[in-house]
């Protein structure tokens, strides 16, 4: 059984305990045998409240407001980065430490083999209980964790070996420590670097895509997204509580969240991501195994594609797709364009 | 000086205020809480006459203060936020900060010339929504240092971007700390110099990217800088800070700053620094120009 | 352990009395004090049948227990010492070494196959004054490392230099440093794989050159590693150090070693490692072999 | 007048104070009156003892022992970094902070023009006075000092301009918080990282070439030694008080000196230094000024020798540099060099 559900789950969860109840009693022979002399057919019984089950789920999970996206990306079962790595690469051997000061175990790191070919992994890591949260600082990479990063990054460029990122971070560290070792630094240094490398890089968000934390390891030539994982440039508690609209009320943050737009189909719309991924029903956390394999075979797809690319091909269309992103408006531009007339329309916005 | 309360500030159009006291003769400088005349304040490069007090600047008086007079050229100036988002209340914000400050968006870019060194020159306005980075901010930077790399022209940039990235532009205010790292890159790798002034305030997202590449990071003195303010994020705040966290002397100490520079001598450092990076090339397009 | 006392058990050829104790049947681990036939600890890869303590390995018995059987071709046996300092008591020091660890200097190096990788490896021993780099060991690590570059293969190198430089050839002892990782350089940049095993002790100018250097550093558990021996230097060692100062599970904790692996898993952890750098040269290479 | 001096330069000193005593009494007429009367011809006298000045300061600095040489090159007097920076360069900015999370008042560096040219300067600097020297750590290099020196050189590694480095540190700084910011670590990856530089790098040892902590911001294409300059791989109090040789006692250093062979003329001997670069008479203390002038000299001609080379020939350069130090024995060697007879004879020792 699913422990730890969310409000919106809690229909699903109990026809899935009626589901079990079923099953239980229709293995009990003595059971089964009343149950035959008051006609009752459990076979039919189950496959009717499973239908059920299926509607209740496709209609929950058709409705989800964005807020309810940001609790599934923050869903405390949902897999995390050393799950995916465990169910879809072989070889992992964990490598540690920013060779500066510390090692950062908000964020993970190793060689592996990915469906043949070597590959560098890295992704934030939040913990499964307390004791593995608080350890792993809920995901919140400190600078160590940011230079580990790069360092495997750069370690897998000097190799020729690709790099896949698995992105889960509600944000990067703030308190002092991190103010004292660089956060905003070491987040800048690697953005900067990571347009450098001259290695297929494709970034994953599996679950939340939080702010600069994120990026900070998601400077990908693909970026992919989970159907519930979410990327923002603000946790919208965060941007609940400043903005005078919400009241400054952090509890408003669910309007937040609608205003930010920060869904996986979003970012696609505005061009940071480039696919959304389905889950299976129910999301992510209901069937690991499935997500992961659907994951494995995009992840596969999107490096088959980048390693047909020379280093410069590489490097520039990842240049291109980062260079085009932003909207705006651009009167002259529009007038020019429209007094060219028969000319090449490229529009300035994407 | 506020610290910590920057965005509240830029939030409620601080600006609106400040043009009022700006109408006014006297000034009371925050820090050693001497009164004393505006203009003199002004004459003294918008510092306290009395302690040294960096007051904010203007982008247009930044302009004015360091370059050669007359020499700045302005580019890209006509380009206009959109709200992508139809984020609530957005527009207005935008049409209030233009009205308010005269400026289409928070950041001013052109070529220059400063003590006779031919530069690209970026200046961050605080007074437009906290001088924070959209959609219009990342390109008018990024078309800075695309010309700065075709002319090998060394880029100087003003930061003054409170917010960090315009979270009315939701996620494609984040993108834009990635393209402007490309286009550093791409200045990095062909070794065409940035030299960041990191002012009040610089934090988060614009902190967090291009204001940390600087080949050379200068700051004035006593100027907020860092990753998160207090209410931003959901750290623990409650441990005891240092006296200056998040200060210019605080990055400084902690090896994020080349130099923290006196408002008064920051023409004459660029000026030193430009003539390290000089190339024969410029130096020649200089003189024949 | 004798934390800090690595230094002096080096110069008292500790190596003597270590040659004794492993003719003796018995054996007392120094972490938990159970006495146990040396035997069991032999076959045990030389780690405490209780606690696993991991006492130092020979270096003969480490490519042993490292590489496929036979597998190891050594190359460039044959360099020697030749005292360029005339520093008292050096040739002498030499001699003794050599009578007793049957080795020419401090460091064996060779072709190799671990798990069927082909590799270069170097193995230091510590009983040949502390493992410490003079101009043979550096002169056989560049060659070592030449050859990676050359044949493209990785190199594998187990550290166990207790003295770092070796101060009895002055100046020269120092320039290895320079002149190892000057080689290492040339692999960084043609990406060949350098693969380092820290093992106790791993100090000094060792461990402030080629140790420091690899793409991948794993470390034995409990090995001696840190910069200054507490005798060495004219720091003040006096604060309170942690428990674990200068261990390998304190270099892990300081970001500046990738895992401690135990002796038992080195061989499979270096070959998963392998397995990643391997090229399809180097695979094609290693079948048609 | 000359403060802090050492033993051996104190019958100069007694005679530096003779000379100015009657140059004193010459320039009071009274005085000048009462010896004319006495015959004494003052400019005689002087002159007499300045020429004895001069013989006993040969004798001296003639037959200074190797411990001496420790004592000159660690001479509180002596010009440090930033004097030689002001008195040979000009537009000097000092540029600070490791990008990590300090800056080390033990390294400085900045850029500035030197003869005409941009150029990055960096060096270990001492502390003058007791204030100063304690914020310097009196010139002995954390983690955050080689990480600042190696993001300086690599600045002027990307902008092309040559870097000049000068090395005056007892040690680099060992205590706990320089391991757990990885010192080792540091120092080796500059060492590595110079080896990738492009562009031209002048070292000079201006007065302690203190081991690790001189070498990490001396991988040079030239290495210069001020006469008065020590390069060593160990401290010799250190190699005393470890050594049974010299009874395990730090205070048979002066033994330990001669024995680790650590003047500037022994550097050049073994391949580690190029120049020795002989100083004023009575060492650079005594005319900083001059001093400043010939170190000028010399950098100016080193630095125009190789800036007529390719960043590829220079980096070849460096490295047969540095490949060929050491001195050992090569039987195998020998014997075919020897069977070869009419072969060139390349020694395997230098
Ligand atoms: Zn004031
Ligand atoms: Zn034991």
């Amino acid at each position: 059984m699913l422990q730890n559900l969310l409000e919106f789950e809690k229909p699903i969860a109990e026809l899935d305990a009626l589901i079990e109840e079923l099953k239980r009693t229709a293995a009990d022979p003595d059971r089964l045998a009343e149950a035959k002399a008051s006609n009752i057919d459990f076979e039919k019984e189950i496959a009717g409240i499973e239908a059920r089950r299926e509607q209740v789920m496709r209609d929950v999970f058709a409705n989800l407001t964005p807020w309810n996206r940001v609790q599934m990306a923050r869903h405390p079962q949902r897999p995390y980065t050393l799950d995916y790595i465990r169910l879809i690469t072989e070889n992992f051997v964990e490598l540690h430490g920013d060779r500066i000061n510390a090692d950062d175990p908000a964020i993970v790191g190793g060689t592996a083999r990915f469906m043949g070919r070597p590959v560098m992994v890295i992704g934030h890591q939040k913990g499964r209980d307390l004791k593995e949260r608080q350890m792993r600082n809920f995901g919140s990479a400190r600078p160590a964790g940011f230079r580990k990063a790069l360092r495997l990054m750069q370690m897998a460029d000097r190799f020729k070996k690709p790099i896949l990122c698995f992105v889960d971070t509600p944000a990067a560290e703030a308190n002092l420590m991190a103010e004292e070792e660089g956060i905003s630094r070491a987040i800048a240094w690697n953005l900067e670097q990571m347009f450098h490398l001259r290695v297929p890089v494709v970034a994953a968000v599996i679950g939340e895509g939080g702010s600069g934390g994120a990026l900070g390891i998601a400077v990908g030539d693909r970026v992919l997204m989970l159907e519930h994982a979410i990327y923002s440039v603000i946790p919208p508690e965060s941007c609940a509580a400043i903005l005078s609209e919400f009241g400054r009320d952090r509890s408003r943050a669910p309007e937040a969240a609608a205003a930010l737009k920060i869904t996986a189909q979003h970012a696609c719309q505005f061009g940071a991501a480039d696919e959304v991924l389905p889950e299976p029903p129910g999301g992510a956390h209901r069937n690991p195994a499935a997500a992961a394999s659907l994951l494995q075979t995009a992840l596969h797809k999107h490096l088959s594609e980048l390693e047909t690319l020379s280093p410069d091909q590489l490097r520039e269309a990842r240049y291109q797709r980062y260079r085009r992103l932003g909207q705006w408006l651009d009167p002259q531009a529009m007038v020019e364009n429209a007094s060219r007339k028969a000319g090449k329309t490229k529009p300035e916005t994407i | 000086m506020g610290r910590g309360k920057w965005f509240q500030r830029g939030d409620h159009n601080d600006a609106r205020k400040r043009e009022k006291m700006a109408e006014n003769l006297w000034l009371k400088c925050p820090r050693c809480n001497e009164i004393q005349f505006a203009k003199d304040v002004e004459r003294n490069l918008r510092t306290c006459t009395r302690c040294e007090y960096h007051f904010r600047l203007r982008a247009l008086d930044r302009v004015e203060i360091t370059v050669d007079e007359g020499s700045f050229e302005e580019f890209d100036a006509n380009l206009y936020s959109c709200n992508p988002l139809d984020f609530p209340g957005y527009a207005d914000k935008v049409k209030r900060a233009q009205e308010e400050t005269g400026l289409t968006d928070a950041v001013l870019c052109g070529f220059a010339r400063i003590e006779n060194f031919p530069v690209v020159l970026s200046v961050a306005d605080f007074e437009f929504l906290g001088g924070s980075m959209g959609s219009v901010v990342g390109e008018k930077l990024v078309r800075a240092m695309e010309r700065s790399l075709q002319k090998r022209l060394p880029l100087v940039l003003f930061t003054a971007n409170g917010g960090g990235a315009r979270m009315f532009e939701g996620l494609l205010s984040l993108m834009q700390m990635a393209k402007t790292s490309a286009a550093l890159a791409r200045m990095q790798e062909n070794g065409v110099p940035f030299l960041v002034v990191l002012t009040d305030p610089t934090m988060a997202g614009v902190y967090a990217s291009y204001a940390s590449l600087g080949d050379v990071i200068l700051a004035e003195p006593g100027a907020l800088i860092g990753f998160a303010g207090r209410r931003v994020g959901n750290q623990d705040m409650g441990m005891k800070l240092p006296e200056d966290f998040q200060t210019s002397e605080f990055q400084f100490r902690c090896g994020q700053v080349d130099r923290i520079v006196p408002r008064r001598e920051m023409r004459n450092t660029l000026a030193l620094l430009l003539s390290f990076f000089e190339e024969e090339a410029a130096a020649n397009a200089a003189k024949s120009a």
